[in-house]
């Protein structure tokens, strides 16, 4: 079939799939509403799968299929087509997006079944894969940034899907207005690029971008490439702009699974390394980057230490692992990054799915703390949960283990890696074996806290299906990108994640010189000292939470103050609020009251008035008194008299 | 005009003082005065001011035409005086009131 | 015989007009000063406005002077004995219809009203002092008795003995500005004096004395601040019609006589009384605005209202007294004024119409609810309004727009802006009997008298204000063709 | 042709007044208006898009003595202004079908010689023609606002139409003293044809602000400005929005507020190049503030037609802007801005006034989970808002997007400033979303009594195609733009020497 057809059947079937149940938004026939959804999703899917074939058929510097529907924007040299192009990195997004897309459709069956909007809810799901495909396929960042704002915009209808929660529309609004934010200074970013290369075409930016690297601040790639950066941590969530993501936990939890895990929020990193070749020329930018990354995935995580409610953990989980990745890309080590990208889909849609199992069974309870032994009402949600929990806490063979240490691997060796760097990687490494072990154990192990009301039961099949395949990809997810250190001792397995990719990658040099041999031990070390140090945190938090009663609660004491304040978030929303959103609409109110009613208006009328003074006053002249007024005539003749006749 | 000698002849500058002073009587009159009568015997004051002026320089270019404008003005005059009495008493017969401080309902 | 024939001709219109005045009055008199019917009455009188106005159409134009120089028939003249008549006849319709004039003595009140006329036409038409002295009493005398002898009202006679005793005042004023004229020239005639006028402008003080009196004459008569004090309280307390009579046709030949004194260019060549004009006409235009804005009383406020107009139709009679050689001035100001007295007697005729008794005094809101009774005569009276506010394409629009730029084009550019500004000023009280009348409930409403002539002329006003806006460029070529 | 368009709406209006029958008045003006769409229609198949010529060129004289023509054409400044006031006025008609229940004939008049001001003030190509119309156009919507307004609706209307008034009255003065100027131009005699006073050369000395074109440009800025309306002179846009009923504010939003922008593009720019280059800044400031203060007022608004006006003066601050910087971009993006914000701004006025006719409040605290009970008009409302706040695929984008990178080739730092409008607006419609869709259920969504119906057949077909548009312009932006690029970059290119060409024929016409 022609490629073009194919892209557009690809970008077309979830858009039909939208209208056919967004004009019958109505109906609550879940099971034809979600068949069509997730037929239009497995389409794509098929499609996907098909380019894909294409491009391995295609020799590896040619592999890329383009697609110019129309011409978009065209104003002077301003050119936008609706252009879209799949190449090794969106190929793969597209196969991820689509995949576990198609997937979560169908957990979404069972999942919202009973929900009065269901087919609302799946008009939306088909809508946010349309933009996502849109935000992948884009071969401008324009077309990029139409579908950055689409899975915005569906993000902000999935949060608030439940709008008669005000919380829940609140959270909605806040991811869409954050967000905002970030776009705002994406659109900076294009402009600067736009100026500088005269062309918005990712492809054409990697090819014109400069061949030194720019070394100052105010060079145009770096801030250029700066503000795209401020675009992605709104969007993928990271310092500052994180604090939607937590909030947005109010949606249905496959949305959360689907957006807020799998595909939108990583949509930062996956632009980065769309443009790889820009930014890395822009060292400042990365070292930004790698910074930023690396704070939030440390302070994610001690936050996710504190958190009760089962999506709050994952979602703090969430903006931890992605700062994991902007760590990678911030090194240079954007192959590992989109690695991650793609075994964390796996891994985290897999744990927020199977924390929807659970909510389902609990009957909508979120609260860890009222749960506790549910792996013998839960067999199968437990089992893939369990893979999901090995895989992101980094144990070899599962597929976080082979992400997160390439990352580690880099952080450290790269010529923009650093070992504080590395550092905090293995930081939050730790401390996220630690709270998902935790969150493990309050959830599935030690003594059923739960209520007597509630009888959990295992989720249908409909539900387990996705997660068990999830699970198996949360296994072998890793394998197509084993290092050589490890490859070279179990049969010189290809990495074929390195191989893919590397047309369209540029990489920075190692900076750890020297003889091979010292370098792959160093490299085995490493990997070592953090599988090591995560598997002791882990079991730390396992005695913790289930022989030990009571133990968590002690240490929480004795952190006392500083618990309380990661409990709170380190009371970031707070500070927001009180700093910015709180004088913000006090200084608007001031500005309406001072500025329109009392300064302008009030001019207004002070003109006004002075012409009604000024009628008032003629008024009181005109007495009814006819000698004054022949008084007035005889002033009029003297004056006028005198000045004709002195001057 | 003829030259005139100020201190030994009577003058065009006299007449034209004279008239000044008349119509500057009569000016004041209509601007003091509260009768109704009187003020309209002013503003004939003010007429026949300019009566003279006319006069004094028709008489002092040696032209005619002031000394015709002089009955012009002089009909006017009586016409105007006629139509002033009448109103004025009209008004007295209604009102029993020729204090024209009375008539101050139009104002502002 | 023949020059006899030829200046009996020219003035017909006021032969016809003087003959006719007597008809009704005679009839009166012959039947035992028993009132015949108001209807015959009027009859007879809007006949012999026709036959002037035909004749002036007829044998007016010409340029040629009858009477030894005395008077002139030129475009000036046609045109603003036109108007006058015109608007003096519809003045006179209001009187038919209105409750207050209407009375025993109707046939005395439009004898005066139509000698009234035959002065104004020797206003416009006098090029002598003398004459324009004349035309100006007979016109002012019967004025006087005419807002005094409608009816026994208070408010009526003390508008009468006002207006007589500052109109009697400024015309000693004005005599006295004559004789000094007549002492440093030694004639009378404008076109005599326009020989030798420039160089006695600037070597003699008495000439200058007497044509600054002669002009403050002349502001008063057209109420230019600070002379205006009468308007107001004489336009409230004379009957609706006699006022319309008064702003409209009063107002326009006024104002001929005085473009004619002072567009005898070297009269306005001294630069200080030019800056007082302009002075005058600035305040005149202020305070006429400033003051119509806070009243309430509708016909205080018209009043008001007319005075800012003299303010505008002063800064085009000064235009036309600076501009060399070119008709442009003059024919802005014979064209405003037309405007002005369209639309202002439109809004005077619907005064009249909804005042219920003698004597009511009209606020503007007991305009509410006008709109819902009487929709054509509201529309109308909106039409006026707009036009009066200068909004396009109205005829008071492109009035304002050949003054301003006849000044504009004369370097007069402060006193356009002035006027500009003040006609935004002009706006609000020009809009609020509009916003009474369709936005306000209420139920105010004609009275119950006949009023069938008084809304024909008000409703050929409006027409006219729309066409004549519409095809105002061939009007102003043909004012500015005849005055050429 | 132009004539036509221009002309039939006020046979229409006289036939409306005259109408005997009151119960078909309604179906009268919607077929009226659905004629004038359609010979609109007809007249954006004979435009020629390829050119930046002047067309359909009407040309008689109308007062010779001053030059002054009865002269139209159109170009691809106005041939969009036009689509959109023909567009907009059937919708209007319907939306307001029962929301106008008094003199109802009165009403469709006054809106029909309103449409046929605003056409008459895009085609003008005679400076007083144009005033005529500009200042005409003020007469209805007075009436509109102030018979079937609100109840501060006297106070609302005054306020509008004195603002504009003295604002324009400045324009006409202007508009007199360059008449003086053209005999230089034209050989000897005056003229007021826009195309002659396009030649004029006014001198413009840099800094010095007493010079003639300094002093033009202010006199015809502030009248636009005004209209628009800017910063410090739009507090008159709050009061008459929120008192002026639905298909008032329609039109006022829609196409009035348009009036103001193109006079700019029509009038300012080109005819003072040099004061426009020299003082942009002030109007570039004046728009980025009007984005951000008009933002931030609007969030805390607590009524919601108030809100959007409010909005409307942050939109139309970026409208200034992208005229201002004077580039392709921030041109082409301003005036498809126009059109969208005539579009999206209009839709949100007409959805405003089917709810308010519902539940007669227009209060945001009073309402609350409105999507539960009104699904379809949810929809509707938050399609719309996305157009407002510009998403991309709605038309709102294009033109936000363009006018921001006009801005930014301007001068990086207003880009910046100006991008903060992108936040805001955002923040304030969402938040009004959520506090009037959203959450549990208001109060007057709670209450039993009057029954809060979803969409009626004829609201929906009011809606669609809005929507449609919304949809379409943000999409294929190029359907709309290629009518207007040749004209915008002709004028953008020769702002310093603009004349609008007129191909041989016309100009062969013109010597006629």
């Amino acid at each position: 079939m022609n490629q073009q057809a194919l892209i557009a059947i690809l970008l077309l079937s979830p858009l039909i799939g939208f209208f056919l149940n967004g004009v019958r938004f109505r109906s609550t026939n879940y099971v034809l509403a979600g068949s069509i959804a997730t037929i239009a999703v497995l389409i794509s899917f098929i499609c996907s799968v098909l380019l894909f074939l294409n491009l391995v058929d295609l020799p590896p510097e040619a592999r890329r299929i383009t697609a110019n529907f129309f011409e978009w924007i065209a104003v002077d040299k301003f050119k936008i087509n609706a252009g879209f192009a799949v190449d090794q990195i969106s190929s793969i997004m597209i196969l991820i997006i689509t995949g576990v897309g198609a997937l979560i459709h169908l957990f979404s069956i069972g999942y919202m079944h009973h929900d009065k909007g269901v087919t609302k809810y799946f008009a939306y799901l088909n809508l946010f894969i349309f933009n996502m495909l849109i935000l992948v396929l884009g071969d401008s960042l324009l077309t990029m940034f139409v579908g950055w704002e689409g899975v915005g915009l569906c993000s902000y209808l999935l949060i608030g899907f439940w709008f008669n929660d005000s919380a829940k529309a609140a959270a909605g609004m806040k991811a869409f207005i954050t967000n905002r934010i970030g776009d705002a200074a994406f659109i900076i970013g294009m402009f600067i690029l736009f100026m500088t290369f005269g062309t918005l075409n990712m492809h054409e930016l990697n090819m014109l971008a400069p061949t030194i690297a720019e070394s100052s601040w105010l060079g145009a790639v770096t801030l250029g490439t700066m503000m795209l950066f401020i675009g992605a941590t709104g969007k993928s969530a990271q310092i500052p702009l994180y604090v939607w993501l937590p909030d947005a936990m109010a949606g249905p939890t496959p949305v959360s699974a689907l957006i807020h895990a799998a595909t939108m929020v990583t949509a930062g990193i996956y632009m980065i390394v769309r443009l790889n070749g820009l930014f890395i020329v822009a060292p400042n930018t990365m070292m930004v980057i790698a910074i930023v990354g690396a704070a939030t995935a440390v302070m994610a995580a001690t936050i996710g230490l504190t958190q009760f409610d089962i999506k709050k953990v994952l979602a703090y989980s969430t903006v931890s692992q992605l700062g994991y990745m902007f760590l990678a890309v911030g090194v240079g080590a954007f192959g590992a990054g989109m690695f991650h990208l793609m075994t964390h889909a796996f891994f985290k849609a897999l744990m927020f799915l199977g924390s929807g199992s659970v909510i389902h069974a609990m009957h909508e309870e979120q609260d860890i703390r009222k749960m506790g032994g549910l792996r013998k009402y839960l067999p199968i949600t437990h089992a893939t949960f369990f893979l999901g929990w090995l895989a992101i806490i980094g144990m070899p063979p599962f597929a976080g283990f082979f992400s997160k240490d390439e990352i580690l691997w880099k952080a450290f060796s790269s010529s923009q890696g650093h070992i504080l760097l590395w550092a905090a990687g293995v930081l939050g490494a730790v401390l996220t074996a630690f709270y998902m072990t935790r969150l493990m154990a309050l959830t599935f192990w030690g003594k059923s806290r739960v209520d007597k009301s509630v009888h959990p039961h295992e989720s249908p099949w409909l539900m387990t299906v996705p997660l068990i395949v999830l699970a198996i990809l949360s296994v072998v997810g890793g394998w197509v990108g084993i290092p050589h250190v490890i490859s070279e001792q179990i049969g010189h397995i290809p990495n074929f994640w390195e191989h893919w990719l590397e047309p369209v990658i540029r990489k920075l040099p190692t900076v750890v010189e020297g003889a091979h041999h010292d370098e792959t031990m160093l490299e085995w070390s490493l990997m070592g000292i953090s599988v090591g140090l995560a598997a002791i945190s882990a079991l730390t938090a396992y005695i913790m939470y289930t022989k030990k009663e009571g133990a968590s609660d002690k240490v929480a004491k004795a952190f006392g103050p500083v618990y309380q304040l990661v409990n709170k978030k380190y009371l970031v929303d707070e500070a927001y609020s009180a700093g910015i959103i709180n004088p913000l609409i006090e200084g608007s109110k001031n500005l309406w009251y001072y500025v329109d009613v009392n300064v302008i208006d009030k001019a207004t009328y002070k003109v006004t008035d002075l012409v009604r003074g000024g009628g008032s006053f003629v008024k009181s002249l005109q007495t009814g008194n006819m000698q004054q007024y022949a008084m007035y005539i005889g002033i009029g003749v003297v004056v006028a008299l005198s000045f004709v006749l002195m001057r | 005009m003829p030259e005139t000698n100020m201190i030994t002849t009577i003058g065009a500058e006299h007449y034209l003082v004279l008239s000044a002073i008349l119509f500057s009587i009569g000016m004041a009159g209509v601007l003091l005065r509260r009768n109704l009568i009187v003020l309209l015997m002013s503003i004939e004051l003010m007429l026949n001011a300019v009566n003279i002026s006319f006069v004094t320089f028709s008489y002092y270019s040696g032209k005619v035409e002031g000394q015709i404008m002089v009955f012009f003005v002089m009909t006017i005059a009586a016409a105007e005086a006629a139509v002033g009495l009448a109103l004025a008493v009209s008004i007295f017969k209604r009102f029993k009131e020729v204090n024209i401080r009375f008539f101050e309902h139009l104002k502002g | 015989m023949n020059t006899m024939l030829a200046d009996i001709l020219l003035v017909s219109p006021m032969i016809a007009l003087f003959l006719f005045s007597l008809i009704p009055l005679s009839i009166k008199v012959l039947r035992g000063n028993v009132e015949q019917s108001p209807t015959s009455t009027i009859i007879i009188s809007l006949i012999g406005l026709f036959l002037a106005a035909g004749l002036l159409i007829v044998f007016g134009g010409s340029g040629k002077t009858a009477f030894n120089g005395q008077l002139v028939f030129d475009g000036l003249t046609q045109w603003m004995g036109l108007i006058a008549v015109i608007s003096a006849g519809g003045a006179m319709v209001l009187m038919y219809e209105n409750p207050a004039t209407r009375g025993l003595q109707f046939s005395e009140l439009i004898f005066l009203a139509m000698n009234s006329i035959v002065g104004m036409l020797i206003l416009v038409s006098a090029v002598d002092l003398i004459t324009v002295f004349i035309g100006l009493e007979l016109m002012s005398l019967s004025l006087y008795l005419m807002i005094a002898m409608s009816h026994e009202q208070k408010i009526s006679k003390e508008a009468a003995i006002k207006y007589f005793v500052l109109g009697s005042f400024a015309s000693a004023i004005f005599l006295y500005g004559v004789s000094f004229v007549f002492g440093s020239a030694g004639t009378v005639n404008i076109l005599d004096l326009m020989e030798n006028a420039a160089v006695l402008i600037k070597t003699n003080k008495v000439f200058m004395f007497g044509i600054s009196f002669i002009t403050l004459g002349f502001c008063f008569k057209v109420s230019i601040a600070p002379f205006h004090a009468w308007t107001p309280d004489v336009y409230q307390g004379a009957p609706t019609p006699v006022t319309s009579f008064m702003a409209t046709a009063v107002k326009t030949v006024s104002f001929a006589a005085f473009l004619r004194v002072i567009a005898t260019k070297p009269l306005i060549g001294s630069e200080n009384l030019f800056l007082v004009l302009q002075w005058f006409a600035v305040i005149t235009m202020t305070i006429g605005n400033v003051a119509a804005l806070v009243q309430t009383n509708l016909k205080r406020t018209l009043a008001y209202s007319s005075i800012s107009h003299s303010g505008y139709i002063l800064v085009g009679v000064i235009t036309a007294g600076i501009s060399q050689n070119s008709a442009f001035g003059a024919s802005s100001v014979v064209f405003y004024l037309l405007a002005y007295s369209l639309m202002t007697f439109g809004a005077f005729a619907i005064v009249s119409l909804i005042e219920k008794n003698e004597g009511s005094a009209i606020q503007t809101d007991d305009l509410a609810g006008f709109a819902k009774k009487q929709p054509l005569l509201a529309f109308c009276l909106t039409i006026f309004l707009l036009s009066l506010a200068g909004i396009p394409p109205l005829l008071g629009f492109f009035g304002k727009f050949y003054l301003f730029s006849a000044a504009v084009s004369e370097g007069l550019l402060w006193l356009a802006l002035w006027g500009v500004l003040n006609s935004a000023i002009g706006v609000y009280y020009y809009l609020r009997p509009i916003v009474v009348m369709y936005m306000r409930d209420g139920d105010c409403d004609v009275s119950d008298e006949k009023h069938f002539g008084t809304t024909v002329a008000i409703v050929i006003s409006a027409l006219l204000i729309i066409v004549l806006g519409l095809a105002s460029g061939p009007l102003f070529n043909m004012i500015e063709n005849s005055l050429m | 042709m132009l004539s036509a368009l221009i002309f039939l709406p006020i046979v229409f209006a006289i036939v409306m007044a005259f109408w005997p029958q009151k119960n078909t008045v309604r179906h009268l003006a919607l077929g009226f208006s659905l004629i004038e769409f359609v010979l609109s229609l007809g007249m954006l198949q004979k435009f020629d898009s390829s050119t930046a010529a002047l067309q359909m060129v009407e040309q008689t004289a109308w007062i010779q003595r001053f030059g002054i023509s009865y002269f139209l054409g159109i170009d691809g400044i106005s041939v969009m202004l036009v689509m959109l006031t023909t567009f907009l006025v059937p919708i209007i008609i319907l939306g307001s079908w029962n929301s106008i229940d008094k003199q109802v004939k009165g009403f469709h008049a006054a809106l029909f010689v309103l449409q046929a001001a605003m056409l008459g003030s895009f085609l003008s190509m005679d400076a007083i023609l144009f005033y005529v119309f500009w200042e005409l156009s003020l007469v209805p919507m007075y009436f509109i606002v102030g018979i079937w307004g609100g109840s501060r609706r006297i106070y609302a209307t005054l306020k509008f139409f004195i603002y504009t008034m003295s604002g324009s009255m400045l324009m006409l003065l202007a508009i007199i003293f360059m008449m003086r100027l053209t005999p230089e131009v034209t050989g000897g005699y005056i003229s007021a044809s826009l195309l002659d006073f396009y030649k004029l050369n006014i001198p413009f000395v840099a800094g010095e602000f007493l010079t003639p074109q300094t002093l033009l440009f202010f006199a015809f800025a502030v009248a636009f400005a005004i209209k628009v309306p800017v910063f410090p002179l739009h507090t008159w846009l709050p009061d008459a929005h929120v008192e002026a009923p639905t298909p008032g504010s329609v039109v006022l939003a829609g196409v009035m507020l348009k009036m103001g922008t193109y006079c700019f593009l029509r009038w300012v720019i080109p005819l003072f190049p040099e004061a426009a280059e020299h003082y942009a800044w002030i109007f570039i400031a004046l728009g980025v503030i009007g984005i951000i203060y008009g933002a931030l007022v609007a969030m805390v608004q607590p009524d919601v037609k108030k809100l959007v006006a409010y909005s409307s003066v942050s939109h139309m601050g970026y409208i200034l802007i992208g005229l201002f910087v004077m580039n392709a971009y921030g041109v082409n993006g301003a005036l498809y801005q126009m059109l969208n914000h005539g579009i999206s701004t209009g839709a949100l006025f007409l959805l405003i006034g089917m709810i308010y006719e519902r539940t007669h409040s227009r209060e945001i605290s009073k309402y609350g989970g409105l999507a539960g009970v009104m699904p379809y008009f949810t929809i509707a409302f938050v399609i719309v808002t996305m157009s407002s706040i510009a998403v991309p695929l709605t038309n709102g984008f294009v033109g936000e997007f363009l006018i921001l990178l006009g801005a930014y080739s301007y001068s990086p730092v207003v880009a910046a400033f100006a991008v903060t409008g992108v936040v805001l607006g955002a923040a304030y419609m969402l938040w009004m979303v959520k506090r009037v869709f959203f959450g549990p259920k208001g109060e007057l969504v709670k209450e039993d009594h009057h029954p809060l119906l979803d969409l009626s057949v004829r609201e929906v077909v009011v809606l669609v195609p809005l929507i449609i548009m919304i949809f379409w312009m943000g999409i294929f932006p190029n359907h709309f733009m290629d009518f207007s690029k040749a004209s915008v970059d002709y004028l953008v290119k020769n702002k310093m020497d603009y004349s609008i060409p007129l191909s041989p024929n016309q100009a062969q016409a013109q010597e006629k």
